[in-house]
């Protein structure tokens, strides 16, 4: 481990996802939680909003980057890649689970899963997310290919776009089905941005895990600065109560977890072929 | 050529003129850039990271073998394996890469023909535009004005802009995606080709202007054999612009170089980014060959 | 008579500098008139204005007739410019054009229709061609007819704005130092040429440095300096003085004073006879006496 | 000036010299764009829709009324309601429209700082390539070769994959953006610098030479006077293009113009769309007016 | 005596033709040679080859003791550039660089160290910006110094390449038509300058129309035509035959036979003998009567 690394003093990168519109408001939700870790680290941690998850991947699998909040899909690259371990998985309302879903639109006909796979769906037009999202693309693709189905012989027009586009469009008719997670949809839904009404779940995914902190390969052979890093995050929860802005609204905390608690995601990027084997 | 033509070399009371004013201008400028880079320093923005040129040696390492060299030297039988050791997937390597290749050619037949005939339309758009546009043509000014307002607004307009736009009037399909790339690059192409003109020895064409010439006559006559050699290399730049770059195809529902560059980004792909940018790489130098070839047997 | 040109307080202005003063001038239809001057005189711009190249800043400039400072729909005006015949200072074909489309330009304005239309791909009526061919052979180009303008010699570039305005068939020509670059054979033929499209109550305005030159191109000679029009005389009249007083004194001080003979005369017919090394000053009355050769 | 000159005019013994050569060239591209057309017509892919007219009219309309009205227009309490009608979400339409600006000011500053080192830093490094490319310059062979594969290969490879690379090397953050930014764009300026060079007068270039001046005089003296202007607006091209496309940002981080574009489009936020469209359009013009204000005081 | 330029079987060629074809040809140090010929003889191109912008397709071309087609380092090339100073055909001051950084620019070669740093910012010596002062001034440009060289006249364009000659001290002077676009003054005193500039030792090739000029410009006359040398004369030997046999017949019928006198002389003290209008072919006879006048 380079001793500049470990030294105190030396500041910690610490890479968050885009999670808000723009980069300072993203910036503004993660400071109170930096300077926590800063706090009980004893190191200063500079933070650093990323849009775009890869760029966190490649930068955390070269070095430059330490710790990282990432996208699940995010996290198993920067693991497969560049050998990045997961320290903890954030909570949402608790749990450290989400789960990816197909809907459609009342009117499309499809009730179930199978009638999009089969005669009734063949020919319709179908979004996913776009390719580096895990709910969108990533777990749907895999669940079809299970199938033996493959969407772009399978739907007259496949397209890739954002996630709040997939709802708007699908409740509005615009397309018959599409890929999303449970999180997103209740957001929208709480939002008024659609109505429950017109977006109806067709099929839902097994438990996906939730976001990671993940630290690079050097630093996570550091066996003590892990722990004392996952002690600092399981802190969060209990802080919540007396600090709301540790976190953003729903989010409750961390909980450790290793790398295996991915492997769903992980099997799914490998049968997919977009993890290359090892 | 004298400079003292009708062009009225417009004097403004709150900015020096000639190289005065050139050297003021150049101030600004460097003030600017002072402005920018010192944002940046003051919020420690500037960094050139931990380890530069150990990360570029492992970086490049990692580009060294393109992925299509797997298409025939790739395993036959390669096992994608889950961490308790199942296996979760069995593929050909060759005939994956084959697979690939072949769908990378499609991507790139389908750019190609439309940025071809997006290219052609906006070129063939713009043409008339920029003759009004450029200045010692020197059109009515009305017209020159509006020209100008409709090249500038297409420059400025998006070419998904267009696109989703488009789609939505023509339907889905390269029409839209054909239109969208007319649309936008007629922006670029009308400010390139108007500068050229406006490059232009001026001695010849006033002399086919004085012989009491159509303004037509005196474009392909004074005009178009001086500036062709210019035109036909911004054909081939904004042409092969479109290629490499169109980003338009997704949204009607095509593949396209842009989106598979970009998924091989995003999947970390470096063998395949590697196939891509040699694809790529061909591409510009292709016609780039072309272009100097035209232009060398044009100057 | 009428006037081809007139102008009346002229002046032109560029770079903080007044580059011409004209109270005024004119230029009788028929006439042929030569301007000379030192470099710089302004003679370039006088041409430019007169051609509609450079505007004026104050005064009145009509020009057969009209008044260039006057809108004009379009068709006025280019049928002004095919009137208005201009052979401009310096070599400036179009490039990559050959001598012939370069000679062709000059009957742009004479196509009506189809054949308009036609030219746009520069394609032109036979006739036209062979026009053309002939106004190039005339200029001793038969051969380069077919060669791109921006490969030939500086004369044949001169040889070919030349062959350029026969084909034109302009009411006034303005010629800026038409033969700066042609052989003294060529430089004889082009003056004759000159002479005769300005023919049959056409007029011809030429910039002149060669003095020599004076009797094959003007009736009239009108002398510039420090863009003013210092004295305008008939040729016949122009003495020594006049030319003295034009060339400044500061520079006049490195002429050479002894008089040059000027180009050779080729005709087989030439005789022996040798004059004597002539006197200072003969030069001007060698030209005055040659009054109506050309 | 005579074209005999060291430059060969290479002729190759397949392709005819001269104008023969190039309507050859024309009716191959004549013969490719005709091929294009025809495959897009036989998979009946062109066609212009149902209502074209009618579509364009509505999609005109939902631009007319630009988000950024909003701010001060806007209703003050604006409620989103369930098809039941519960009350789902109260927003103060002005607040947020007021934001959404402030936001847009950010992201078009963030843009503009790195656009603008980047485009900089591209133009510098572009400058002694397009010197050694330029055929009219003479550079030595092997240089000349060199610099022309550093051009097409940082023109091949997209901003992205740049991006990307060196986000892993120099690590996350503007200074990533900007090199960036700055390697891509060498290639396009490298490409126009180098054909502006190779369309100059070189008479007078020769003549500079001709006096035992120095390459770097030579260019100093006789081809920077003559390539001013173009370059200028080259330069200044660039840097608007960059602004406004920068597809860059998101992966080191920052906002950017592009990105709410494509935000935009994606949700299909038309009176958003209108508002960034109106920033672009300002943008472009004050370049474009920047551009000729320059090129006025130079030509 | 050492050869400045000589010429051993040399052929230029270019669009399918021979421009030039040159058996022998041999310019001794301190020689001062006039090229004339008809327009396209090929002047120009000999002028390009000696000043090694043309490539010669066979033959050898040794200019100042130097093979032309040898590649030598850079630094040497440089040193030859500056030796042989080229005025070439045709009005080329850089644009957008005023008359003195135009006239400075003869002087790049000359600069050292620091100063040929500076020169990239065009900041010269002030001694240097002196010289170049006085250059223009010579030739009358004294007030167009700080004038954009594009503004300039004709004439002030080629006195501007003249100047820029004078500092760059070159040991072979290579002029095409060097007066073509002159008044009469200017010509007289741009003969004399490029005299005195070829002056101790140096060399002097000059293309000319003017053959008036030739007493102030040569001591050995070569005559060129169809890209040939005809013949190759001591300027007293000139005799009018040679000239008849270089203007190709064809274009002679068309050459106006009476024999005109050239540029006024302005000295001041000119007297008043007029000498009859004289007889075709006394013009090569005053000429050679003129001999050692330049
Ligand atoms: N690339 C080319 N292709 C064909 N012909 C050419 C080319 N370059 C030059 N020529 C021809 O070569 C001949 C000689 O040209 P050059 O410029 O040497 O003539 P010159 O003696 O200087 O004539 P001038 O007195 O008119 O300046 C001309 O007839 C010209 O047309
Ligand atoms: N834009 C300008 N700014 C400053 N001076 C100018 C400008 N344009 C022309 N001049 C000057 O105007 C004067 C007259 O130029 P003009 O070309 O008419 O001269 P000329 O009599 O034709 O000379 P020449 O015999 O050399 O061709 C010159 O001294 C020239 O430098
Ligand atoms: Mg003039
Ligand atoms: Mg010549």
């Amino acid at each position: 481990l380079p001793a500049a690394l470990r030294a105190q003093g030396t500041p910690l990168n610490f890479g968050v996802g885009m999670f808000q519109p723009d980069r300072e408001k993203n910036d503004a939700t993660y400071r109170p939680l930096a300077a926590h870790l800063a706090a009980r680290l004893g190191r200063p941690v500079n933070l650093r909003t990323v849009d775009s998850w890869e760029g966190l991947a490649k930068s955390l699998a070269n070095g430059e980057t330490d710790l990282a909040l990432m996208g699940p899909w995010g996290y198993v690259l920067a693991n497969h890649y560049a050998g990045a371990q997961v320290v903890s998985t954030i909570l949402y309302q608790g749990k450290p689970e989400y789960f990816g879903m197909i809907v459609t639109h009342p009117d499309s006909g499809l009730e179930t899963l199978d009638d999009l796979l089969g005669a009734k769906g063949r020919g319709r037009s179908f979004a996913f997310g776009d390719k580096g999202s895990t709910s969108g693309y990533l777990i749907p693709y895999f669940e079809f290919q299970k199938r033996g189905i493959d969407p772009e012989k399978h739907f007259s027009r496949v397209l890739y776009t954002k996630h709040q586009a997939i709802q708007t469009q699908v409740t509005a008719g615009q397309l018959d089905a599409g890929a999303d997670y449970n999180r997103n949809r209740d957001a929208m839904i709480a939002q008024g941005l659609i109505s429950a009404a017109r977006s109806k779940v067709i099929w839902q995914s097994a438990p996906l895990p939730n976001d990671a902190v993940a630290v690079s390969a050097t630093l996570a052979r550091d066996a003590a600065f892990v722990r004392r890093l996952q002690e600092a995050l399981a802190e969060v929860g209990p802080l919540l109560a007396t600090q709301a802005q540790l976190l953003p609204a729903n989010y409750t905390g961390f909980v450790a977890r290793d790398n295996a608690f991915y492997k769903p995601i992980r099997d799914a990027g490998l049968a997919t072929g977009k993890l290359e084997p090892r | 050529m004298n400079a003292v033509t009708h062009t009225h070399a417009v004097n403004r009371w709150w900015w020096p003129a000639g190289r005065a004013g050139f050297a003021l201008l150049m101030a600004c400028y460097a003030a600017l850039v002072v402005l920018c880079l010192a944002t940046l320093v003051a919020t420690g923005d500037l960094s050139f990271g931990r380890s530069p040129w150990d990360n570029l040696l492992k970086t490049l390492s990692e580009f060294a073998r393109p992925s299509l060299l797997d298409a025939w030297f790739g395993p036959e039988r390669l096992e994608y394996r889950s961490d308790d050791g199942t296996v979760l997937r069995v593929e050909n390597r060759r005939a994956v890469e084959a697979a690939y290749l072949a769908g990378l050619a499609r991507a790139t037949w389908v750019t190609f023909q439309i940025a071809t005939l997006g290219s052609l339309l906006a070129a063939l758009l713009a043409l008339p535009l920029a003759l009004l546009v450029a200045r010692n043509l020197r059109a009515p000014r009305p017209l020159a004005w509006g020209a100008k307002a409709v090249l500038d607004v297409t420059r400025a307009v998006h070419t998904l802009v267009f696109g989703l736009v488009l789609v939505g009037i023509v339907g889905l399909g390269p029409t839209a995606g054909v239109l969208a790339i007319a649309l936008h690059s007629m922006g670029t192409y009308g400010k390139l080709f108007a500068e050229s003109i406006e490059s232009l020895d001026m001695a010849a064409v006033e002399a086919v202007r004085a012989t009491g010439a159509s303004p037509m006559q005196v474009f392909f006559h004074g005009v178009w054999p001086s500036v062709l050699p210019q035109f036909v290399s911004h054909h081939l730049y904004v042409w092969e612009f479109n290629i490499r770059d169109s980003t338009i195809l997704g949204l009607i529902g095509a593949g396209g170089l842009g989106l598979l560059i970009s998924e091989a980004v995003s999947l970390f792909q470096w063998s395949r980014l590697a196939t891509l940018l040699l694809v790529v790489i061909a591409l510009v130098v292709g016609f780039d060959a072309l272009s100097r070839r035209i232009r060398e047997a044009l100057l | 008579m009428s006037a081809a040109v007139s102008l009346h307080g002229v002046t032109v202005e560029a770079g903080g500098r007044t580059l011409l003063q004209v109270a005024d001038f004119r230029l009788t239809a028929g006439e042929h008139v030569a301007l000379v001057g030192p470099n710089g005189a302004g003679k370039s711009t006088l041409l430019r204005l007169i051609g509609g190249q450079v505007a004026a800043a104050s005064g009145r400039v009509t020009v057969l007739g009209r008044d260039v400072a006057d809108a004009a729909p379009l068709q006025v005006r280019r049928q002004h410019r095919r009137e208005v015949g201009l052979l401009s200072q310096g070599l400036h074909p179009v490039p990559r054009l050959t001598a012939r489309e370069n000679v062709l330009i000059g009957a742009l304005a004479r196509l009506q229709g189809l054949d308009a239309w036609r030219s746009w791909w520069r394609r032109y009526p036979p006739a036209l061609v062979t026009e053309a061919d002939q106004a190039l052979a005339a200029v001793g180009l038969a051969e380069q007819a077919g060669v791109r303008s921006d490969r030939l010699s500086g004369g044949e570039r001169q040889k070919v704005a030349l062959a350029r305005l026969q084909l034109q068939q302009p009411q006034l020509v303005l010629a800026d130092e038409p033969t700066s670059a042609l052989d003294p054979a060529a430089t004889r033929h082009v003056c004759a040429a000159l002479r005769s499209l300005a023919g049959g109550g056409r007029s011809l305005l030429t910039v002149v440095h060669d003095l020599a030159l004076l009797p094959l191109l003007a009736d009239r000679v009108v002398g510039m300096s420090g863009g003013r029009i210092r004295w305008d005389l008939p040729r016949a009249a122009l003495g020594h003085e006049h030319l003295a007083a034009l060339y400044d004194p500061a520079s006049a001080d490195a002429v050479v004073t002894g008089p040059m003979p000027a180009s050779p005369s080729v005709s087989a017919s030439a005789s022996a006879s040798v004059p004597a090394a002539r006197a200072p000053g003969s030069v001007h009355a060698g030209l005055l006496s040659q009054a109506g050769t050309g």
